[in-house]
């Protein structure tokens, strides 16, 4: 069976910056995989590229085997790889019911009712706009968005950034649930302990190349990998 | 002479007045060939866009006389572009001729340089106004509807001299501005105060919207309708029959006018071009033949020269007899009092109206204000 | 920074154009134009380029200039530099009331507000026919003379205008420079966080309207005497956009863009009016072409054709951001 | 009395006037573009319906004709040429449109010539109404109830559904409806054809009232872009009531100040900005 | 003077109908690092924006070192002394760093920037101010980068820095470690206990592990009003804070 996401050697610009170096990585059907990395390294770069928001140079993107490389984004999206970007991205002049409509597409295990029941918070401000939200509360629609549009891989990037512990222990309940619902994610994050909890293999990305690799086992046991890649020592 | 005599058209050959322009500057090609084949000689015209603007018109011109060589000047649609070329010409030692209609350029601000063949606004309300209250006696209540600046007062104040001379009533008058395209609120009002005659006194554009409307609002089955300042046929062409029948309309020129020269320009132009001569073809035509005879007989195109040539001159034109008034540059002429056909009644696709009545009527230099400088 | 960026360069370039343009130009009139343009449009792009504020309403002040010039100039016999300091001040002081009005609004509604004034400014000229001469304009502007001559020649006048342009745009280039030109830029980049660290936005911008409007209605001072007429389409909506079209045109991140984009449109439209009387569509295919390929405008091309002479070995390396870490 | 008539004069007018803004207003709300071509559509409308009633069609078969011809130019330019722009800040939008408009303009004279004409109103509707001493058009009174039923079929569409909630995210931001998986050029394709055409049918139902001339669509512009920042960009209801309230008030100032008619409606629009940021009914 | 830098008595904020803010008293004392915890939507960056001036406030009071600012504009309440840093980046992007932080400085003195005749350059408090805060936040590597250019960690540390350039008396900073790595976020952690020596830091943050670890007093929002105040100790054990707000503490392991 061929992996759900998988991504190879794949290089990428800003400009004239070479920012993907040859990016390989792949995420298993029904697993989470997380993609760590200080500020800077790329791992945003990495799901842009994926999604097709950023066209890569080089390198092959697939898509539960099916080569999905230079298509753009809403044929990707459409195909059921879903990303759920760092600035969530939220239509600020819909209203938070307008922002879920819109995203709601049939064959999804997720529905409207689905979500208010996980987020109640969206079903209270449900008539306001969504530029009116608060941070977590866009992060939260955001996610909820995403599920909406029944996807086949969801990419979250740093989904828990600025969020309420409480906040971040439901959506990291949340996380699991659609992992159980036997979705596939990538995950980009900082929060190493939300990271060790839910991921079933780590990749660690430097530079714009990935330059570490390991399940969960093996990753919690190595502190001194941690620390090289991500710790304080630069 | 040697030198190619040279005469420069300065009209809005782009812009909202680009129709008027294209035929004057046919019209003038046509004059310089036959003064051209008259006497012998090499003359040019020289196409200056103005673009309808004041500025580009005086650049064009001061570049047609400070690097061209250019002394004569007809052209000049609109009054503000020719007002202020009148000045650049005079101050360039050259002549200048317009059609344009602002009373100030034979007023208060003529100029040795400058000359003007059409009526201004006196004689076009005497020449319309007057033969419809004789025409139609029982018609005692007009209504007008005027552009707010100089040009409309000028034809407003006329038209009340009128009524107050013929006793009639002046049931109201709608001002509008010079950007105004719809006028339903105007009829409204107009049709409010119940008159028996619209006289519209706005002209070009605006007034083929007010008559367009007017008659959509059915005001010519309930008044007869007056445009007092018409361009001619290339009004009639664009509003078509149908709107024109029946109305009355005030017109500088028509090529049905039954003068030596007229029939001559028409056929001429018929089978140069294959069409009638309008309003502003044959303006053009008649500045530039002035201004080039004049020229020839002055022995150079100097202002001064022309200007005196021309002043005083007696000559068989467009519209009959004609007269430059040496005292203010205007010249003597008639101005046509024209009634729109019926579609069936015309003989030719041009025979959009017939002649009612013409006649000349002027202010003396004097009451037109022109103190004219030695 | 560009080296071509630089002011002393820029200045260079001006006093360069002023050279050139007599060689190259056999209207004075026409050259007097340019850099009369010139100036009006390096105006409009301190608002534009340095501001970001994108004025529908320049022609008001252009007008107001005009009208300063036409009705002192007519009436009394003022000595002309006090004209043309008058025409500033009244620029400036119409540009204060315009500005503190317009920039209470952003954006769209920016534009759309200064198009309105421009629109209520020309009804007011059109209106006020005692003072403007309404449709007809003011008749009979004299040129100015210095010293006893008159400047009566195109090519007099022309040296006349010459002068007043090099002055006014080392003034520009300076405010450019100075704290106040970078604190515009901080505020086109990010208004919110310029208030936020303490500017007065609000009075930046009024200033920086103040500075275009006098330097605009100066230009419609001189205008009204190079074509001895003060005409009512100077005040006009159109010529707020024309003065719009040379800024875009001519690239909006550098002062002598707004040199190149006033002649350019000018000659432009002077060689196509007497090549086909439906110019017009050819100019506009020039503003579509010039959207859709040269974004930066002329300066943009001048900037490219730099690089390609003067860098080309060095360019790749130089702009590659350096790496992190 | 006369000035209920002005009234219903002023309802007639703000409906057309609400027919050309709102169109520029979904393109200006939605797509947040500047669109200066609006008039030319205006104008193209009337000269096509103009061209076709000339050459003896009906029209009522020439109105929704050229409405849809100029719906299908629009929809053609903005594929290959305005999708480019977007992006770029509003002095490129302007210098486009505007370089479009011109275009346009210029297209007509050459084709038509620079004079004009006139359209007859369709047959049936050519009389007039006479009431007491007053009289309106017939034709008139029927645009006024034909934009009525569009003005509701169009609010439900934007409003209600969720196909106005998906242009009006395309507008705020492509990217993200991408990510839904939305085809966002054909949404902007789709919507600016849609605003154009209906320029288009505004021009259409114009011709019959006040003829045709090359240079109505600056005017129409000017019109429209007073009736959308008056009553707010990208609201719907706020093209509607101010277009009427425009209308209304122009009609009402011919009899009360006539001279003062186009005066007043600039200085309402600075007004309105001035105390009300974001028009009386806008969102955005 | 008294103790107290900053203080607000009964502050309200409304948008539109909805009460963001409601009837907050708070008392920051001088020199010290007062954090502002809650959950999403609590009001925190609302109250940051009422303090600073970039909305008004709709009920009550501000006062700075005792004196009424309620009405004054937000770019005179920086030259008062009051500094910010946004939650969501704000910087000029098309400019360099050392700009920014150069703009950040002069801030302080604006009106001398309304001087179209005086050069950038002359200003040289403002530029030794700039390098200051560059060697402070060890960003000379990319001083002369564009802001837009840099990482999205180097853009949150400028966002500080822009803060600090205006030699603030009292420093707002909301989330300064959003989205940072971890060693950024220990060196945010020292810098902003740095701060706290001879400025009045107040701080919005989601990261237990620095709220508990340099504040000097918390105070916990939710719903648009004070929920408690207190040492971070009290805070942590107070049984409602713990229900309300930090659950079972999953993240943000206390160093
Ligand atoms: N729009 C852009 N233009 C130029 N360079 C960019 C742009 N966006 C990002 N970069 C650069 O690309 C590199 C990778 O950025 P990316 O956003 O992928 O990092 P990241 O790993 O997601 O970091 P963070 O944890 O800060 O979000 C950085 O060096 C950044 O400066
Ligand atoms: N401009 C606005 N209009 C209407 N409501 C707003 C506006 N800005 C914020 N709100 C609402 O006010 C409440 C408080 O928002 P605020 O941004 O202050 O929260 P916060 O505590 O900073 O949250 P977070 O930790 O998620 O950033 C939220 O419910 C938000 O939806
Ligand atoms: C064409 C003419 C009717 C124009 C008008 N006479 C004017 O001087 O403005
Ligand atoms: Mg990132
Ligand atoms: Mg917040």
């Amino acid at each position: 069976m061929s992996a759900a996401l998988r991504l190879t050697d794949l290089h990428s610009y800003y400009g004239k910056s070479h920012i993907l170096q040859g990016v390989s990585l792949e995420v298993g059907q029904g697993e989470i995989a997380t993609l760590l990395g200080r500020n800077g390294a790329g791992k945003s770069t990495t799901l842009k590229s994926a999604v097709g928001l950023i066209t890569p140079r080089q390198g092959r993107i697939e898509l539960d085997g099916r080569d999905i490389t230079g298509q753009p984004a809403h044929r990707i999206a459409a195909a059921g790889l879903s990303l759920v970007p760092e600035d969530r991205g939220i239509f600020q002049l819909l209203t938070v019911e307008e922002n879920l409509r819109i995203a709601e597409r049939r064959g999804s295990p997720w529905s409207l009712a689905d979500i208010y029941r996980i987020f109640p918070r969206l079903h209270e401000r449900r008539r306001n706009g969504g530029g009116q939200l608060s941070g977590g509360e866009q992060q939260m629609l955001s996610i909820a968005r995403a599920l909406l549009n029944g996807p086949k891989v969801l990419m979250l990037d740093e989904p828990v950034e600025g969020l309420a512990p409480i906040i971040v222990e439901e959506i990291v309940a949340q996380i699991r649930l659609i992992r159980e619902a036997g979705v596939p994610i990538l995950l980009v994050e900082q929060n190493l302990a939300v990271c060790s909890q839910l991921a079933d293999r780590h990749y660690i990305l430097e530079l714009g190349r990935i330059v570490h690799c390991a399940n969960a086992n093996e990753f919690r046991n190595d502190p001194d990998t941690i620390d090289r890649y991500l710790g304080v020592k630069a | 002479q040697s030198e190619a005599l040279k005469i420069g058209v300065p009209v809005p050959i782009s812009g909202a007045f680009a129709a008027n322009g294209k035929f004057a500057t046919i019209g003038a090609v046509l004059a310089a060939e036959e003064v051209a084949a008259a006497h012998g000689i090499e003359v040019s015209t020289l196409d200056l866009d103005t673009e309808g603007k004041p500025a580009t018109a005086v650049r064009k011109v001061q570049d047609a006389l400070a690097q061209d060589g250019v002394k004569l000047f007809a052209g000049g649609i609109l009054s503000s572009e020719s007002l202020a070329m009148g000045k650049e010409v005079e101050r360039g030692g050259g002549a200048f001729m317009t059609t344009a209609g602002a009373d100030e350029i034979t007023g208060v601000d003529c100029n040795k340089a400058t000359f003007r063949w059409s009526v201004p606004t006196y004689g076009a309300i005497n020449e319309t106004v007057r033969p419809i209250i004789d025409a139609l006696p029982d018609a005692r209540k007009w209504y007008t509807i005027t552009p707010q600046y100089v040009f409309g007062d000028g034809l407003l104040n006329a038209a009340k001299a009128v009524f107050e001379e013929k006793g009639i009533e002046h049931v109201g008058n709608s001002y509008h501005s010079l950007t105004d395209k719809e006028f339903s609120g105007y009829l409204t009002n107009a049709i409010a105060a119940q008159p028996d005659v619209l006289l519209v006194l706005n002209f070009g554009a605006q007034s083929s919207d007010t008559l367009r409307q007017a008659v959509s609002f059915g005001l010519k089955q309930r008044m007869t309708i007056v445009v007092a300042w018409a361009s001619g046929l290339e009004q009639f062409e664009a509003l078509g029959p149908d709107i024109c029948e029946g109305v009355y309309f005030g017109a500088q020129y028509w090529h049905g006018a039954d003068t030596e020269l007229n029939r001559q320009l028409v056929a001429k132009v018929q089978e140069k071009h294959g069409f009638n001569p309008n309003y502003s073809f044959a303006g053009s035509y008649i500045l530039s033949k002035l201004l080039l005879e004049a020229a020839v007989k002055a022995g150079s195109p100097d202002g001064a020269g022309v200007a005196e040539a021309l002043r005083g001159l007696k000559y068989q034109g467009l519209t009959g007899e004609e007269e430059i008034r040496a005292a203010d540059h205007q010249v003597i002429k008639d101005y046509y009092l024209l009634k729109g056909k019926a579609r069936a009644d015309m003989a030719d696709k041009d025979d959009y109206a017939e002649i009612i009545s013409s006649g000349k009527s002027f202010l003396s230099p004097e009451e037109a204000g022109c103190k004219m400088p030695a | 920074m560009n080296p071509l960026d630089k002011p002393p360069v820029q200045l260079g370039l001006a006093l360069l154009t002023v050279l050139v343009l007599p060689l190259v130009l056999k209207s004075g009139i026409l050259a007097t134009e340019i850099l009369i343009f010139a100036m009006v449009v390096a105006a409009c792009n301190l608002l534009l380029g340095y501001t970001g504020l994108l004025s529908f309403g320049q022609g008001i002040f252009f007008g107001i200039g005009t009208y300063a010039a036409g009705i002192c100039l007519t009436r009394w016999s003022i000595p002309v530099p006090v004209v043309l300091g008058g025409a500033a001040l009244l620029g400036a002081l119409t540009a204060t009331l315009v500005g503190w009005l317009s920039i209470r609004r952003q954006g769209v509604y920016f534009v759309m507000l200064t198009l309105a004034f421009s629109q209520l400014f020309y009804f007011v000229a059109y209106t006020f026919s005692d003072l403007t001469g309404g449709d007809n304009g003011l008749l009979g502007v004299p040129r100015p003379s210095v010293g006893g001559a008159a400047l009566n020649t195109p090519w007099a006048y022309y040296t006349f205008v010459a002068v007043c342009f090099v002055a006014v745009f080392a003034l520009l280039v300076m405010v450019t420079q100075s704290t106040f030109g970078r604190t515009l830029i901080a505020i086109r980049e990010n208004e919110g966080r310029a208030a936020a660290i303490g500017f007065p936005t609000r009075l930046f911008k009024i200033e920086a309207f103040a500075i275009s409007g006098a330097v605009t209605a100066f230009s419609g001072a001189l205008h009204a005497m190079l074509i001895g007429v003060a005409p009512l389409s100077n005040i006009e909506y159109h010529t707020s956009e024309l003065i719009l079209i040379m800024t875009i045109i001519g690239g909006s991140s550098s002062l002598f863009g707004s040199v190149l984009g006033a002649g350019f449109y000018l000659l432009l439209a002077d060689a196509l009016s007497t090549v086909w009387p439906r110019w017009l569509l050819l100019l506009g295919l020039v503003l579509v072409t010039v959207a859709l390929f040269l974004q930066r405008g002329l300066w943009g091309l001048v900037e490219r054709g730099y690089d390609l002479i003067f860098r080309r070995g060095r360019s790749i390396d130089s702009e590659t951001p350096a790496k992190e870490h | 009395m006369i000035y209920l008539f002005q009234v219903l004069n002023g309802i007639g007018l703000g409906m057309l006037y609400f027919l050309l803004a709102v169109g520029l207003s979904v393109i200006f709300g939605l797509l947040q573009f500047v669109n200066f071509a609006h008039g030319a559509f205006y104008l193209l409308g009337a000269y096509l319906t103009y061209d076709l009633t000339m050459r003896g069609f009906s029209f009522w078969l020439a109105m929704p004709l050229a409405t849809l011809a100029v719906a299908g130019i629009a929809a053609l330019i903005e594929a290959v040429l305005l999708h480019r722009i977007y992006k770029l800040p509003h002095t490129f939008h302007i210098l486009v449109t505007v370089g479009l408009a011109l275009i346009v303009q210029e297209l007509v004279i050459i084709a038509w010539g620079p004079l004009g004409g006139s359209v007859p109103a369709p047959a049936g509707l050519q009389g007039v109404f006479i009431m007491g001493d007053f009289i309106y058009p017939q034709y008139r009174l029927f645009t006024i109830a034909f934009t009525a039923v569009l003005a509701g079929l169009l609010w439900w569409l934007l409003e209600g559904t969720r196909l106005g909630a998906i242009v009006r995210g395309g507008s705020e931001s492509p990217a993200n409806m991408a990510l839904l998986g939305y085809n966002t050029l054909r949404i902007n394709t789709a919507v600016f054809g849609f605003g154009a055409g209906l320029a288009g049918l505004a021009g259409a139902l114009a011709a019959p009232i006040r003829g045709v001339e090359p240079f109505m669509g600056v005017e129409a512009l000017s019109v429209a872009f007073v009736v959308v920042v008056i009553g707010g960009m990208g609201s719907y209801t706020g093209a509607l009531v101010a277009g009427l309230l425009v209308g209304v008030v122009q009609s009402v100032m011919t009899t009360l100040w006539p001279e003062g008619a186009r005066l007043m409606i600039y200085v309402g629009m600075a007004l309105v900005i001035a105390l009300m940021p974001r028009g009386l009914l806008g969102r955005a | 003077m008294t103790d107290i830098a900053l203080q607000t008595h009964g502050l309200g904020v409304k948008y539109g109908t909805f009460h963001a803010l409601a009837d907050v008293d708070l008392r920051i004392r001088r020199n010290s690092v007062h954090s502002i915890i809650g959950p999403n939507g609590a009001g925190k960056t609302t109250l940051f924006h009422a303090l600073t001036g970039r909305v008004r406030a709709s009920s009550g009071r501000v006062e700075l070192d005792g004196r009424d600012i309620t009405n004054t504009s937000d770019d005179d309440r920086v030259r008062l002394g009051i500094a910010r840093s946004f939650q969501v980046t704000s910087l000029f992007p098309n400019l360099s760093l050392r700009e920014n932080l150069r703009l950040a400085a002069q801030g302080r003195t604006p009106w001398q920037a309304l001087a179209p005749w005086r050069r950038a350059e002359s200003n040289r408090e403002a530029l030794a101010t700039a390098d200051e805060v560059i060697g402070r936040l060890a960003l000379g590597a990319v001083a002369n980068r564009l802001a837009g250019e840099l990482s999205h960690g180097q853009q949150r540390r400028l966002e500080v820095g822009m803060a600090m350039a205006s030699r603030p008396r009292v420093i707002l900073l909301d989330e300064p470690t959003s989205g940072m790595g971890i060693d950024d976020i220990e060196a945010m952690k020292q810098l902003i206990r740095d701060l706290g020596r001879d400025h009045t830091v107040l701080f919005i943050e989601h990261n237990m592990g620095i709220v508990m670890n340099i504040s000097d007093m918390v105070t916990v929002m939710r719903l648009g009003r004070k929920l408690v105040e207190g040492t971070p100790a009290e805070v942590r054990e107070d049984p409602e804070v713990q229900r309300a707000y930090l659950g079972n503490m999953i993240t943000g392991d206390i160093a």
